[in-house]
């Protein structure tokens, strides 16, 4: 293998690396977004209150002898509990009673909330959370690729199975394919609307602690903003997959992840240094401009144009 | 006419603070992205307040913190700072936090008469000199002194720089040690820079920097990027050399192995083991007793801050106005916790700049530059 | 029932004599004091809102699609206006401040307006999310190219590194001038609203294909109103520019527009009347809630979840205030026309249509006196 | 058997439903006619549970309707088929006939309830791998039925099952109906093409402007003049 | 009517129009012509390509393969506001009003190329302005008149009860100023009786608007009596077309469409039942009379 070689490899399984957590994150929002139609400004946040979890919880965890990720535990039961707090306490009234653009706005007010919340209670600074996975990096010959960049994607590609596999074919998934399509004709089939949206947030709040643990395994901080960007990036990566597909998201979160690799690698050679990586996030968001106009509905999205 | 619309209305009276007491207002970022920094700030004004009050405060008077956040918003900045500047209580003001905001305030400074010095606020960029001045040194002439150090104490000769575009310091920074390197005939092998200067993921720029051959890499980060992101992922990438930052790096947030912070060399305005400034012993320990957790150097440029003010109020005397504090500030010789320096004309501190270094994880004296 | 209205040219009037009145008032709080560079820095922050959120409304009320990247438009219209003010003094055009500031600002409108037609005609073949995400996206773009450009930073510094604010811009912006611009922009929305075409852009929401199918140019009219948007958030960055001094790229971000968002839907979507109330409440809140100190993001955040909660529509609904019908209850008191007015008011939480008959009255009213 | 009395139910100011009161017996077809907007919809609607209703009871086979979660009347052995059919489009025609299914404890008996159903509607099984969206309006109403039939219901309301469909379908549809009668199921069927409706039913009730104007045997209505004159177009 | 085929130009020719949807060929081979004053019935089983034909001649959807002509002028490829300020209008099978405006305000939007007003006029409300909403305002209550709806004027579409929205869209339909009427089931959900009085309306339009209208509708008592030629669809293609009379008795509709004369199955079953469901075919050639 030339150096060149190498570097290329290296280069994409960096971008496999945050893709695969923002495919993870994606996962969440995809899920809520197919059963309400609701981008879930707040699920940035559900991480971030993750993450808050995981770092109060790993010191205790270790203290008694167990690994750290064993804190997926708490932070699951708290993710989970907040977004059915969440659900139940604002955006159900507001489904019941507004609009999809109200509904957003209180998605955006709760994200403020969470975010502000926060910092009142954690302050504003960032913290850092201790190791959690003591992986190896795998060496072929000079390439290494470290462990828990693997892990993240073999989690993120188990997630995806499981979750696809869940919906497509256990009753409670398909309470929810049928509740994101019709809720009058679900409750008919004797569908709990209601807890099943709960259902739905339970799981994409749980997925949303499982990101923020292979989150702060590759990037070990938390701060009461940590879930804002890595939000926006994550639902981006949805879209680009085509929002509500599950393969879509795991598909869109690694595009993104690998695009904005390749760019920050290489877009500076390519274009003779015109366009520096700091462009990467410019880049990211042309090729989603670009995809969606031509394929409007996202890579796996398939499109709902309206029958006349 | 339209006179009362112009908003460049300088009626506000200048006249002394009358009552006993002395307000000194402050404007920063204490929610939003940056809020970090401004926290600490506050933090660094509230103890230096509460020890001038437990020492009598400023000409027998007690001292007052009107205390403003920002949001890291320019329009917000200036709406408080305007709310600060129409209160002729307040004497001075400290802040704003962030360069981008202290740029919005800096022609209401001028406007208002309204002494205003910001800590930490490093932008070449801002105009001060009038009535805007900094605690701080200006990020061009730290770089310069990293350029400096690299060359004199590292010796190295082929040096890469990562910076942040989205963020004025990082950027400013990084390219004044860029073009510091050239001129001391070093090499910039290879120059990257991130979307943002808070992104999480660096690998891709910092192999290529490890491809490049540099033997060091000058990443101007925030402690919050460099300490969890940047040095470990250059590590990982496999790069070994030096890595060196600027004051952002005060209070590097470190993660996993402690070794990998080794040959992690910073410019900072304060260093805890030195000995030669005794103040700083001093207020390390105020800090933690009253805050139960070590202070950073935005807590201690913020600290250094009011003392300022307080020494401009107490040499304009008694009956100071606006204006007066304003020319006591102009070309003070001061010595706080971030070191001695006098306000030079274009009302940026000349300062030595202290440069430590990671060992174990803690920061160590390494050398102080003087200035030139 | 003749009797019992104003005629339209008497409408007119009332609401031109109301006008004047408020710009009495603002000019009264400026001249006698009471109003400090506190208080204008506000009602100036305010008139900016108005002018952002008014517009916005247009596309998000009007035309019911979901853009995130107003500030986008807003950040090209104040940088466009920065250089252009930067590049006047450096060379001694336009000298008198008043003019230049017209000037520029017109200009930074102008070119906000062509970027809007630019990215409007491939973006508006998206609906709803999608066009929300991809005019996210496109803030985003401009935010980072804003960043990378030498020009929108570097200009009279002498290092001329990416990145770093824009400074130095004459603060040219005044209160009185913005006044009457915020007033020319309400004014242009409100006619645009209450003409064939804002009924062509309401049909449009209401259903595309029924638009096409009655004949409407769909594509045309939605690239208009985007562009309408574009131009007046081109013009609020130009006043911001020179009123702020300096500028810094992070305004195009995304947080940025959603503030406008949250603006146009706390006050109703499609009601101008709103969106005026709401941007200024919401300008001033947080300058109420300073009290909080730290805790006031998020009592702010949580004023905002409470109003969504109980009050869905945003506070007025599609409902507007109308001065003349105002004057008209008071003239001609009578229980016809107040059962009208009731009738009216309990329309108006779901529809403008109750306004339109005004309108429509208003029309017939000026058929029989020409 | 399924009771309604006094029931009144209103959308906001608007009130759709002013105190009816109707009896299904079972085993019968009971049909409910009206003009447009007469609040038929919304009487099925209140039925199951999707609507509340302001005041009045319904009472199905002793168990309080208006006391009932909406999801767990189908439990009770009440389907519904609602008007506009409401398939999920993005399911298979399959996949749509086994959420029907969905409030059944036991679902080994799916495969044999797929078989009846494509029994009724041959068209569905030569689809059943299509989604259901893309189907055409007559064979997403043959959809909508088979999957109330999934759930072995009792008593199945119908709203305005021949709305859109061919003839020949329209006549698929109402012996359909008639079969589903012999096999013991009650019937609500509303339908705006009254001739039909009233011919297959035991009994009818008359809706106008949400009051029950007229009811009584299918064949008297059928004849009434009034009704022939206001329903039936002659 | 059927010997209006003259030699003058026809309004609507169509020529082996047809689409395919990801290999579904939903509608193929299509011709029609359509004379001034014609009403042409389009039928045909659920899917088979009816509501597809109307939105290949609306410019919804573009044809695969063939073409159609209005008046002579080539349609293929035209945006649907194109075809519309051609001379095509249409109305939809489900409802598509534009809920939240008024009724009067829904004519209004279809009358808009009758403006010339532009930005500015609106802007400055010049006397153009004025004047041509006045006029509109006039021509919209006119048009509201023939549909018993000038009463509703103001009053929100959504509202409106279902009879009402369905002669709403014809009436917006109307306002385009068109000389070819596409109307897609109109009589579905409506009892007989409002199907009547909608027949009268239709009557009344093609009368007093000398238009050509082209039917779709499964109400076949309706169909039966208004239309002059009926073409019939299944699986997208013609299977037959001609006279009311000709088509109820083409066997291959019968099996296909009206189903077969055998009304024994439906009352057979419904004993008790003394009437006889009524034969559908027979009600066709009662209507068609
Ligand atoms: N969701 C709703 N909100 C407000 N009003 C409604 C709603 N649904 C129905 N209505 C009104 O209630 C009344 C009864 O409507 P309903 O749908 O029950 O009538 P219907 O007899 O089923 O008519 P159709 O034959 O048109 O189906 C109508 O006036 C209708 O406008
Ligand atoms: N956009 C589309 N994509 C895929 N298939 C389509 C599309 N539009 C129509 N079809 C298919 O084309 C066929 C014809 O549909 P069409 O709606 O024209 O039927 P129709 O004759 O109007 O039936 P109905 O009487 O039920 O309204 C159907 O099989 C339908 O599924
Ligand atoms: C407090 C720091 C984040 C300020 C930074 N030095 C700046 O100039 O923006
Ligand atoms: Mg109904
Ligand atoms: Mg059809």
């Amino acid at each position: 293998m030339t150096d060149q070689i190498i570097m290329f490899i290296s280069q994409l399984f960096s971008g496999l690396k945050i893709g695969s957590v923002y495919a993870l994150v994606a996962l969440g929002y995809t899920m809520v977004y197919g059963i309400i139609r609701l981008i879930n400004f707040a699920h940035g946040d559900f991480i971030m209150v993750g993450a808050y979890v995981l770092m109060l919880t790993i010191p205790a965890i270790v203290a008694m002898g167990m690994p750290a990720w064993v804190a997926i535990v708490p932070a699951i039961l708290v993710c989970v509990a907040v977004g059915i707090i969440v659900e139940k306490a604002a955006y159900k009234p507001v489904r019941e009673k507004g609009n999809s653009m109200t509904a957003l706005i209180t998605a955006i007010a709760m994200s403020l909330l969470l975010e502000n919340g926060a910092q009142a209670v954690f302050g504003a600074d960032f913290q850092t959370v201790p190791t959690i996975f003591h992986l190896p990096s795998i060496a072929f010959g000079k390439l290494k690729l470290p462990g828990d960049t693997l892990l993240t994607i073999v989690l993120g590609l188990i997630i995806m199975i499981g979750l696809q596999l869940f919906v497509k074919f256990t009753k409670q998934g398909k309470a929810m394919r049928a509740v994101s399509e019709d809720k009058e004709a679900a409750v008919l089939m004797g569908i709990n609307v209601n807890s099943t949206i709960a259902l739905t947030f339970a799981i994409g709040s749980g997925l949303a602690a499982v990101a923020s643990l292979m989150y702060c395994a590759a990037y070990p901080q938390v701060s009461p903003m940590m879930g804002a960007m890595l939000g926006l990036k994550a639902f981006v990566a949805a879209v680009l997959g085509g929002i509500g597909s599950i393969p879509g998201a795991m598909i869109g979160g690694i595009a993104i992840g690998l695009v904005e690799s390749l760019t920050k690698a290489y877009i500076g050679t390519i274009t003779g240094g015109v366009i520096t990586s700091a462009f990467s996030d410019a880049i990211v968001f042309a090729i989603l401009i670009v995809v969606l106009l031509v394929k409007p509905s996202g890579i796996m999205g398939k499109n709902e144009g309206e029958k006349v | 006419g339209c006179s009362g619309g112009s908003m460049d209305d300088s009626s506000s009276s200048s006249s002394a603070a009358s009552g006993d007491t002395i307000t000194i207002g402050s404007v920063t970022t204490n929610s939003g992205t940056a809020a970090a920094y401004g926290e600490a700030e506050v933090k660094g004004f509230e103890l230096a307040v509460s020890e001038i009050n437990a020492k009598g405060g400023i000409n027998g008077k007690k001292v007052k913190l009107e205390s403003l956040d920002d949001k890291g918003d320019a329009t917000e900045a200036s709406n408080a700072y305007n709310k600060l500047a129409a209160d002729n209580n307040v004497l001075a003001v400290a802040g704003p936090t962030i360069s981008a905001t202290t740029a919005a305030v800096a022609p209401l400074a001028d406007q208002t008469k309204l002494v205003t010095i910001a800590p930490a606020a490093t932008s070449d960029s801002i105009e001060t000199g009038n009535y805007l001045f900094r605690t701080c040194f200006k990020d061009s002439y730290q770089g310069e002194v990293a350029a400096r150090f690299a060359a004199e104490n590292l010796k190295v000769k082929k040096v890469a720089v990562l910076y942040g575009t989205g963020d004025p310091y990082s950027s400013g920074v990084g390219e004044a040690f860029a073009k510091a390197a050239e001129k001391l005939g070093m090499q910039v092998v290879d120059k990257e820079s991130s979307s943002s200067a808070d992104d999480t993921e660096y690998s891709a720029q910092l192999q290529k920097i490890q491809a490049s051959g540099a033997e060091l890499l000058y990443a101007p980060y925030y402690y919050s990027v460099a300490g969890p992101y940047i040095i470990p992922q250059a590590r990982s990438v496999g790069f070994e050399g030096y890595v060196m930052g600027p004051d952002g790096y005060d209070g590097l947030k470190l993660t996993g192995d402690k070794s990998q912070y080794d040959k992690t060399f910073y410019t900072t305005h304060y260093s805890a083991d030195d000995t030669s400034n005794t103040k700083v012993q001093d207020f390390i320990k105020s800090y933690k007793a009253k805050n139960n957790a070590d202070p950073n150097t935005f807590a201690a440029l913020g600290y250094d801050t009011i003392y300022m003010i307080k020494q401009a109020i107490e040499k304009a005397g008694k009956s100071a106005t606006r204006e007066d504090v304003r020319n006591a500030v102009a070309g003070m010789s001061f010595e706080g916790v971030t070191g001695k320096f006098t306000m030079d004309k274009s009302g940026s501190p000349t300062k030595s700049v202290i440069v430590l270094e990671l060992k174990d994880g803690k920061p160590v004296y390494n050398t102080t530059v003087q200035p030139k | 029932m003749k009797k019992s209205m104003l005629s339209t040219r008497q409408s007119y009037l009332v609401c031109f004599l109301g006008i004047l009145a408020s710009f009495g008032v603002v000019m009264a709080l400026c001249e006698s004091g009471i109003a400090n560079s506190y208080i204008k820095g506000i009602m100036m922050t305010a008139c900016i809102a108005i002018i952002m959120t008014t517009s916005l409304n247009l596309t998000i009320g009007v035309l019911g699609q979901l853009t995130l990247g107003c500030c986008g438009f807003e950040a090209i219209g104040a940088y466009v206006a920065a250089l252009a003010s930067k590049y006047m003094v450096a060379t001694g055009m336009l000298v008198d401040p008043t003019l230049r500031f017209l000037v520029t600002t017109l200009l930074g409108g102008v070119v906000a307006c062509v970027f809007g037609i630019l990215i409007g005609i491939p973006a508006l073949r998206l609906h709803g999310d999608y066009l929300a995400i991809i005019t996210l996206g496109f803030g985003e773009i401009i935010r980072v190219i804003i960043q990378n450009l030498k020009v929108a930073g570097g200009m009279g510094l002498d290092k001329g590194a990416a990145g770093q604010a824009l400074i130095g811009i004459e603060r040219t912006a005044n209160l009185y001038i913005v006044f009457w611009i915020m007033i020319i922009t309400v004014v242009v929305l409100f006619m645009f609203g209450r003409s064939r075409y804002g009924r062509a852009v309401k049909a449009i929401r209401d259903d595309e294909i029924a638009a096409g199918a009655s004949g409407l140019n769909t594509t045309y009219l939605k690239v208009l109103v985007f562009a309408i948007s574009a131009f007046f958030a081109g013009i609020a960055g130009g006043i911001f520019a020179q009123y702020i001094g300096s500028l810094n790229p992070t305004m195009a971000g995304w947080l940025n527009s959603i503030n406008y968002v949250i603006m146009v839907v706390f006050g109703g979507m499609g009601s101008i009347t709103g969106s005026i109330v709401s941007a200024i409440g919401l300008t001033i809140l947080p300058e109420l809630l300073r009290a909080f100190a730290d805790y006031r993001m998020l009592a702010y955040s949580v004023v905002l979840v409470l109003v969504m909660i109980f009050r869905p529509q945003g506070i007025f609904g599609s409902w507007e205030f109308s001065l003349p019908r105002l004057v008209n209850r008071l003239l001609f008191r009578n229980p016809k026309a107040e059962a009208e007015e009731k009738a009216e008011a309990a329309e108006a939480g779901k529809t403008d249509a109750a306004t339109e008959t005004v309108a429509t009255a208003a029309t017939a009213t000026e058929t029989k006196e020409a | 058997m399924l009771e309604i009395k006094d029931l009144c139910v209103s959308y906001g100011a608007i009130e759709a439903v002013k105190g009816i009161s109707l009896t299904v017996n079972d085993g019968e077809i009971v049909s409910l006619i009206g003009a447009n907007g007469a609040g038929k919809t919304t009487t099925l609607h209140t039925i199951t549970g999707l609507v509340p209703a302001k005041s009045g009871s319904i009472v199905y086979d002793g168990h309080d309707l208006l006391k009932t979660h909406a999801n767990k009347i189908v439990t009770l052995g009440m389907a519904h088929v609602p008007e506009g059919r409401h398939v999920f489009t993005r399911m298979t025609v399959q996949e749509n006939l086994e959420m029907g299914a969905f409030s059944l404890k036991d679902q080994s008996g799916m495969t044999k309830d797929l078989d009846m159903v494509f029994d009724y509607f041959p068209r569905l099984k030569e689809r059943r791998r299509q989604l259901a969206g893309t189907l055409s309006g007559g064979e997403q109403q043959m959809v909508a039925m088979g999957r109330a039939l999934m759930s072995h219901p009792k008593t199945i309301l119908m709203d305005e099952p021949s709305m859109g469909l061919s003839p020949l379908l329209v006549k698929e549809i109402f012996n359909i109906i008639v079969t589903l009668r012999k096999e013991g199921i009650t019937v609500l069927l509303v339908e705006q093409n009254a001739k039909m409706a009233l011919s297959i039913a035991d009994r009818a009730y008359v809706l106008e402007t949400g009051r029950i104007t007229m009811e009584g045997k299918a064949s008297d209505l059928l004849h009434d003049e009034k009704v022939r004159k206001a329903y039936l177009g002659a | 009517m059927t010997d209006a085929k003259t030699s003058e130009q026809p309004i609507l020719k169509a020529e082996h129009l047809g689409i395919t949807f990801g290999g579904l060929k939903a509608v193929s081979d299509f011709n029609m012509t359509i004379h001034k004053g014609e009403l042409i019935g389009l039928i045909g089983p659920n899917g088979a390509g009816k509501t597809t034909v109307f939105n290949l001649l609306t410019g919804v959807y573009k044809p695969t393969e063939g073409d159609f002509w209005l008046d002579g002028e080539h349609m293929n490829g035209k945006k649907t506001y194109q075809v519309v300020r051609a001379g095509i209008a249409r109305t939809f099978q489900n409802i598509r009003l534009f809920k939240q405006l008024t009724v009067e305000q829904n004519v209004l939007v279809a009358f808009d190329e009758s403006f010339s007003y532009h930005l500015g006029g609106a802007i400055f409300r010049t006397p153009r302005f004025w004047k041509q909403e006045n006029e509109m305002h006039a021509k919209a209550m006119d048009l509201l008149k023939i549909f018993d709806l000038d009463g509703l004027a103001s009053t929100q579409a959504a509202n409106l009860p279902y009879g009402q929205q369905r002669k709403l869209e014809i009436a917006r339909a109307l306002a385009t100023g068109m000389k070819l009427l596409l109307l897609d089931e109109p009589a579905a959900g409506m009892n007989p009786t409002e199907t009547e009085d909608l027949l009268r309306c239709i009557n009344t339009i093609r009368d007093r608007f000398g238009i050509a209208i082209l039917l779709i509708e499964h109400d076949m008592s309706l169909v039966m009596s208004v239309c002059q030629r009926i073409q019939v669809l299944d699986y997208g293609r013609t299977i037959a077309s001609g006279t009311p009379e000709e088509i109820a008795n083409n066997p291959q509709v019968i099996s296909a469409y009206l189903g077969a004369d055998d009304s024994d199955d439906a009352e057979a079953d419904s004993t008790d039942h003394a009437t006889p469901e009524p034969s559908i075919a027979k009600t066709m050639q009662e209507g068609a009379r």
